[in-house]
């Protein structure tokens, strides 16, 4: 099976680990990922909140530079990408005038506009037995906090591979890879992510109430699917700490670092060991 | 006019906005703006654009979603804070939260420069314009050893039409 | 034909503006007329016997009358010919006041229009068929479906009043929804208490048939003349036998397999049982889901403690058909249920709330039935987690009403009332409870509502929040409910032990098929709709058809009763009279030339075509064609002019008619 | 607004409108008894509901000389039929569509709503349509209607 890839700058920079384990399980899974030739910036929030047409023109440029390399479907694993991408390729297609204009700007036809899907999605589409074929050793028994932020399965009418207010998806995935999600109440939960440098505060505010229910729900780890909110999440824990007191570490691992784990591929290999938070698996 | 203006950006209609007021009640910068965000419609639906523009609530926004997903009736707000913050920087309009406009000056610049976001980049131009020299000093050393910051910038190949896009849609700051 | 034609001057009225006498002057050239006078004022009784006495000496066959609308002297002239040997249809009425001399004022263009005006009326006259009005017999026996207080309400009313009532109700006991609430708004009288009587009297009387447990299958006929197919459901036991003693249920050794749809879950039952004690019919119905007998022919319990041998658990459903001449429908509502979203309908469930997760965020009526004293409770304030008693509740209205992305765009109405009810009740027995009400806008617009509410915020301290919930969730035992309160701006996290949504209130699921089945319009939520909101409130656009209570919109129990009566005495205006008088303005099918394609029948708004087999000659398979049924149809005429071959006119207004009028010009 | 004042030998268009009997026709009898004045060329044909109003009747008016032809009923919704009106909606799109094709100006139609309640509305919609026609001046191709559509009587 082959698929588009767009990895999006924080997996080129600040979440390396996140593209590493991506590729890794795709590999694993016979899946063969084609990076867009070329491809820029989403222009993540920094666009869209500015302005509408920038940020229409970057998702655009992407699309088009994907259609012209035949790619139907795309893998986008940072979650505002995912969003981004997603979004405008929906306006594109219902706003005839609209995609007429953005095509002037980039002076070519979007002859197709490819379907964008997230991480989440490529693992269900794998298929769950798949996944437990490839098993080598689980992560049994760890208690997961599946965290989806935001940007995932919002808003409920464009992705509807999930239920926007109780999505159980991730869930799904990792008991089959031998865990046992917990249920809490901060899996939609926005963490600030656009946020994280200009008001570090709330950030740290925010991430600090998330990570707080996982604890208290007495989960080991918290799974995500996002870079910035994985940088969130475990780079700022030093921060939460310094602010909160009685704050406790606790690992945030990548959908695709479990999947990966419960695969037998080793930490380094997934890039596990670039965490700010260690992971100590008890079973790995 | 205004509100013509974000009729036909948003595709919305501010007046079906009944002001129940589960936008505010679920998002979750809510505790950190002056006005609540369903205010923020509220003075637009009684004209007062200078109240709502000049509010930090829009610039607060984190554009999470969580409002246009639970709305009752399907208003989508994260979208209208879009096309206010576009209004607000066409009208120049005082920003009164700074520095997250100089933080989303400095990442498009990146952008228009390289096509890709520069971290290295990013974190200079950011620290220059705000003069807040200090933060994050603890973390970059070691996104730099992890090598999560490079300290080289990740440039497209067609950086010309990078450039083109941004000075036929980029709002220009008043 | 001897055409005559009456030109009315009404006083100076007509006289005015047009030249009456020049009129009838003209009138008297047209061909076919024999006779044309004007006179003063012909509605008048000398005016009349003018007409009378000119059909008799001149042998008219027809009359014209220039005079004021049709809709104010058709019926007196119609008599008036009638009176002189004319069938009242050979009569026509040419507008020559309101459509004439009141409208213009020039006398010459007037009197030129009116004189246009005769010429149609008297090309008209001369092609009109004599007609009899129609004449339908009426069974003055009703049917009611539904149990709830409406059914009730409607089936007293009419049986009281001497004619004899089928109630069908498909629940194996009556009482609808009154009966699984406490205490009543706004005077909170005990629900039972003021129903209960009610019930028995419906079960006592003798002029009340009681299906329960069945449901209408088929309707056929129309207006005073329904045949209704009504499908008693198996019980499993034996009605006639059964004493409601109560020993086969005692004795039942399956008590907690179903969960107990009148205590709306909060309880189990067994598997033969009576929804509650008070149930009329007090007899009970086995669950054959559940039945150990009927799983693999074991336990026999019940048969073994039955007394009088009632238990039948070969009992098939049986077909019943019933005559009637009107039919009441008053199957009422359901909540509802957000825990998950319906299938086939674009409602996105409302995953914030926590409904069907969380055991202590109920609906309205589940804290109903909590606050019964022949609840599960008994009256007692428990939260169904763990029985301890909540000290702070939060209710919050308008769930899934008013709100298009996850419900229903309509206000349910009744809930503003409900949950102030339910506030004060709580507060009345926790003295040291808290209640908080989200709400967006407080509906209180009944007699002596609005003081009900603001007694339930001033006298017992219920705090009502404007705004509403985006979120509930669980945190160290307690439900953080949070919202934003609108009006102090704002936001407020109340940690609560209970939570109470009031949950809009929707048609009955199978309310489009039942509205299908009797002929009935509904409105795009499946609720039935009136002839008129205003001046036809009770009546379906079907004839003999009435509707009552929740099925046609949400509504409280004194509208529901209020409109059960106007029903019934709608039934009883029908009843009054033998025979159904109806001008004979109907659709007729020419059976020699209709093609049988049946666009007539797609178009009609009252379904009154059928399709009708001929024989056809020399032995050929038969033909079918259009018949219209003169006791549905109405006269519109949409039929006349969809038939590709004309093969169905409209009497009154054929083609040949109207070309006639039209030609005139 | 009133009768222009007619030039003597000025074109008097004939408009015929047909109407429904329980909406349009009282809204006339309103206008009637609320003295509502209005230019007298047109002459209403009662009909129960706009769903008995066939395409051919307005052929048929055309032909037989009217210069105009007024369609008015209950509004949407308000059918006395409760549905009548909604098919006769749906034909004259189509009708509409073909009279184009046949040449009519569609300034010599109107289709509109009148309530019962609307008596000034049925002075102004006659009007208007008076004054229209008047301008059009009269209507001549009802030969040629009459030789290429045979309509039978
Ligand atoms: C939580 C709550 C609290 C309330 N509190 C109050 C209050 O305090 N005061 C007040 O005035 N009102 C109150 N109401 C409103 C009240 O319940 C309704 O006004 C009333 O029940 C309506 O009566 P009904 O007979 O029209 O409908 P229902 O009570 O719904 O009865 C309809 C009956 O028809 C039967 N049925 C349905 N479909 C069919 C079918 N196809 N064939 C045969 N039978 C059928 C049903 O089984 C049922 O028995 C409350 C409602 C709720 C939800
Ligand atoms: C401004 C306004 C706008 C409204 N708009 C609407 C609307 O849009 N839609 C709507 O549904 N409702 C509307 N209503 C309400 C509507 O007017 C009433 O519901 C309706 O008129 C009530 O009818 P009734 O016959 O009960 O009372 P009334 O209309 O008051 O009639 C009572 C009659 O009894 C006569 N009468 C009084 N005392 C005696 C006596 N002692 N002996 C003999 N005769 C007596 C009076 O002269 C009168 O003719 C409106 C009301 C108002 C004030
Ligand atoms: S949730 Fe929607 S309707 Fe309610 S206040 Fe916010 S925008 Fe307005
Ligand atoms: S999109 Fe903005 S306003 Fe809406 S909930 Fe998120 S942060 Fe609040
Ligand atoms: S018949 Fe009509 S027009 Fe003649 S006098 Fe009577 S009311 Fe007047
Ligand atoms: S034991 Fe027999 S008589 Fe008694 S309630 Fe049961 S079925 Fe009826
Ligand atoms: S046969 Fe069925 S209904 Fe009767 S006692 Fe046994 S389980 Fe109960
Ligand atoms: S009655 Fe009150 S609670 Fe119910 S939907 Fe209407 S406004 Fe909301
Ligand atoms: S439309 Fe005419 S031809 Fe067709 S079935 Fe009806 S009456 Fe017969
Ligand atoms: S006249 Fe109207 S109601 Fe009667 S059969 Fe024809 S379409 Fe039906």
């Amino acid at each position: 099976m082959k698929i588009g890839y767009y990895p999006g700058c924080s997996l080129t920079g600040t979440a390396k680990e996140y593209d590493k384990s991506v590729r890794k399980t795709a590999e694993v899974l016979g899946i063969e990922l084609i990076e867009i030739d070329d491809w820029n910036c989403c222009g993540a929030t920094s666009a869209h909140i500015t302005s509408h047409r920038l940020a229409l023109s970057l998702s655009a440029r992407n699309l088009l530079l994907a259609s012209k390399q035949g790619l139907k479907e795309i893998l986008a694993p940072c979650a505002a990408c995912y969003s981004r991408l997603s979004l405008s390729a929906e306006e594109l297609i219902k706003k005839p005038d609209a995609k007429k204009e953005i095509e002037e700007l980039l002076g070519e036809e979007i002859l197709e506009i490819p379907k964008i899907i997230n991480l989440v999605q490529l693992y269900q589409r794998v298929g769950a037995e798949k996944m437990i074929e490839k098993k080598g050793t689980g992560n049994a028994k760890l208690k997961t906090a599946c965290y989806y932020g935001c940007l995932l399965v919002r808003p409920s009418g464009l992705n509807s591979f999930d239920d926007s207010e109780e999505p159980q998806s991730m869930e799904k995935i990792v008991t089959i890879c031998g865990a046992e999600p917990i249920d809490w109440n901060y899996k939609t939960e926005c963490c600030g992510a656009a946020h994280s440098i200009a008001r570090k505060d709330i950030v740290v505010d925010l991430s600090h109430k998330i990570l707080t229910d996982a604890k208290t729900r007495k989960a080991d780890i918290v799974i995500t699917a996002c870079p910035m909110c994985h940088t969130n999440l475990d780079m700022r824990q030093k921060d939460i700490k310094k602010k909160f007191d009685k704050h406790e570490k606790i690992p945030v691992l990548y959908l695709s670092e479990f999947v990966g784990l419960s695969m037998g591929l080793t930490k380094e290999e997934l890039g596990i060991d670039l965490h700010f938070v260690p992971f100590e698996s008890k079973t790995v | 006019m205004i509100t013509e203006e974000i009729i036909r950006n948003t595709s919305q209609n501010p007046n079906i906005c009944y002001q129940c007021g589960k936008c505010s009640a679920g998002c979750p910068i809510r505790n950190y703006m002056d006005d609540s965000p369903n205010k923020i419609i509220r003075y637009i639906q009684l004209g007062l654009y200078e109240k709502a523009l000049n509010s930090d609530t829009i610039w607060l926004c984190a554009g999470c979603l969580t409002c246009s997903t639970r709305c009752p009736k399907e208003f989508d707000l994260a979208k209208f804070m879009d096309a206010l913050r576009e209004i607000a920087l066409k009208e120049g309009i005082k920003v009164k939260e700074k520095n997250l406009l100089k933080f989303h000056k400095a990442f498009l610049n990146q952008i228009k420069k390289h096509g890709r976001a520069y971290e290295l980049g990013l974190v200079r131009e950011y620290k220059l314009a705000t003069g807040d020299m200090m933060s994050d000093v603890d973390v970059a050393p070691a996104m730099f050893m992890k090598g999560k910051i490079g300290i080289l910038p990740h440039n497209i190949k067609d950086r010309k039409g990078m450039k083109d896009i941004f000075e036929k849609t980029e709002v220009k700051i008043k | 034909m001897k055409v005559g034609v009456f030109i009315c001057h009404c006083g100076e009225n007509i006289g005015r503006t047009v030249d009456c006498p020049k009129v009838a002057e003209a009138a008297g050239k047209l061909p076919g007329v024999v006779h044309s006078v004007d006179y003063k004022y012909m509605c008048s009784d000398p005016g009349q016997n003018l007409i009378k006495q000119a059909i008799k000496e001149k042998e008219l066959d027809a009359v014209v009358v220039g005079s004021c609308s049709p809709h104010m002297h058709e019926k007196t002239f119609r008599k008036a010919v009638e009176g002189a040997g004319i069938n009242p249809f050979l009569c026509e009425i040419a507008n020559i006041r309101e459509h004439c001399s009141w409208v213009h004022e020039n006398k010459d263009e007037g009197t030129d229009k009116s004189i246009d005006l005769i010429r149609y009326a008297v090309e008209k006259v001369k092609r009109n068929e004599p007609l009899t009005t129609i004449r339908v017999p009426i069974t003055k026996r009703a049917m009611v479906i539904g149990g709830g207080i409406s059914g009730i309400q409607a089936s007293l009313d009419i049986a009281n009043a001497g004619y004899e009532v089928v109630l069908v109700e498909k629940e194996p006991s009556i009482g609808g929804h009154m009966s699984q609430l406490s205490e009543t708004f706004p005077t909170l009288d005990c629900s039972q208490c003021i129903l209960t009587p009610r019930m028995v009297e419906v079960y006592q009387h003798p002029k009340i048939k009681l299906m329960s447990f069945s449901e209408v299958e088929k309707v056929e006929g129309f207006i005073g003349n329904f045949k209704v197919t009504v499908r008693k459901k198996a019980r499993f036991v034996d009605d006639e036998k059964c004493t409601g003693c109560g020993d086969c249920i005692q004795n039942c050794p399956i008590k907690k397999k179903a969960l107990s749809e009148f205590d709306e879950n909060l309880t189990t039952r067994t598997a033969i049982y009576v929804p509650f004690p008070q149930a009329v019919p007090n007899i009970p119905v086995i669950d054959s889901e559940i039945c150990t007998y009927f799983k693999n022919g074991k336990c026999s319990m019940c048969v073994k403690v039955c007394g009088r041998g009632a238990i039948d658990f070969e009992q098939k459903d049986k077909l019943i058909e019933e005559e009637v001449g009107a039919i009441i429908v008053a199957t009422g509502f359901k909540l509802y249920s957000i825990e998950k979203k319906p299938e086939d309908s674009p409602i996105k469930g409302y995953g914030e709330y926590g409904y069907g997760k969380y055991k202590d965020v109920i609906d309205g009526l589940q804290f109903e039935r909590i606050a019964s004293a022949s609840g599960p409770t008994e009256g007692e304030f428990l939260r169904p987690s763990d029985n301890t008693v909540p000290k702070k509740i939060v209710f919050i209205q308008c769930v899934g009403s008013r709100d298009e992305a996850k419900g229903f765009s309509y206000c349910s109405k009744i809930c503003c009332m409900y949950t102030a009810k339910h506030a004060m009740l709580y507060k009345h027995k926790v003295h040291d409870g808290e209640a908080y009400v989200f709400y967006m806008d407080i509906r209180a617009g009944g007699k002596m509502y609005e003081e009900f509410v603001r007694r339930a915020i001033e006298e017992d301290d219920v705090k009502y929040i404007r705004g509403r919930v985006s979120k509930i969730y669980e945190e160290n035992g307690k439900y953080m409910v949070k919202g934003e309160d609108t009006i102090a701006g704002v936001p407020v996290t109340i940690d609560a032990d209970m939570v109470v949504l009031a949950t809009a209130m929707i048609p009955q699921p199978e309310s489009k098929k039942l509205a299908q089945t009797i002929g009935i319009p509904y409105d795009s939520y499946g609720f039935f709709n009136e002839v008129h909101p205003k001046l036809r409130p009770v009546e379906s656009s079907t004839g003999g058809v009435f509707l009552a209570g929740a099925c046609q919109s949400p509504r409280d129990i004194p509208e529901s009763v209020s409109m059960a009566s106007a029903a019934a005495s709608k039934a009883l205006v029908l009843f009054g009279s033998d025979f159904l008088e109806r001008e004979p303005i109907v659709a007729k099918v020419n059976e020699n030339i209709c093609a049988g394609c049946f666009y007539c029948k797609k178009v009609c708004p009252y379904n009154a075509i059928e399709i009708k087999e001929i024989p056809s000659k020399n032995g050929k398979p038969v033909r079918v064609v259009a018949y219209v049924n003169e006791g549905l149809c109405q006269g519109c005429g949409t039929c006349n002019a969809t038939c590709p071959s004309k093969s169905v006119e409209l009497t009154g207004y054929t083609d040949a008619q109207i070309f006639a009028e039209i030609s005139a010009i | 607004m009133q009768t222009e004042k007619k030039t003597v030998n000025q074109f008097e268009p004939k408009v015929i409108a047909f109407v429904c009997n329980w909406c349009t026709y009282t809204g006339a009898d309103l206008a009637g008894t609320s003295r509502i004045k209005y230019q007298p060329n047109v002459k209403l044909i009662k009909l129960p509901c706009t769903g008995r109003i066939d395409p051919v009747f307005i052929i048929k008016a055309f032909e037989k000389g009217a210069d105009g032809v007024l369609v008015s009923g209950c509004h949407p919704g308000d059918c006395h039929y409760n549905a009548g009106n909604y098919h006769a909606r749906r034909r004259w799109i189509m009708f509409r569509k073909m009279l184009e094709t046949m040449g009519i100006d569609s300034n010599r139609l109107h289709f509109s709503w009148v309530s019962a309640s609307e008596g000034k509305k049925f002075t102004e919609v006659v009007n208007d349509l008076i004054n229209k026609v008047r301008a059009a001046g009269p209507f001549k191709s009802y030969e040629k209607i009459n030789k290429e559509y045979v309509i039978n009587d």
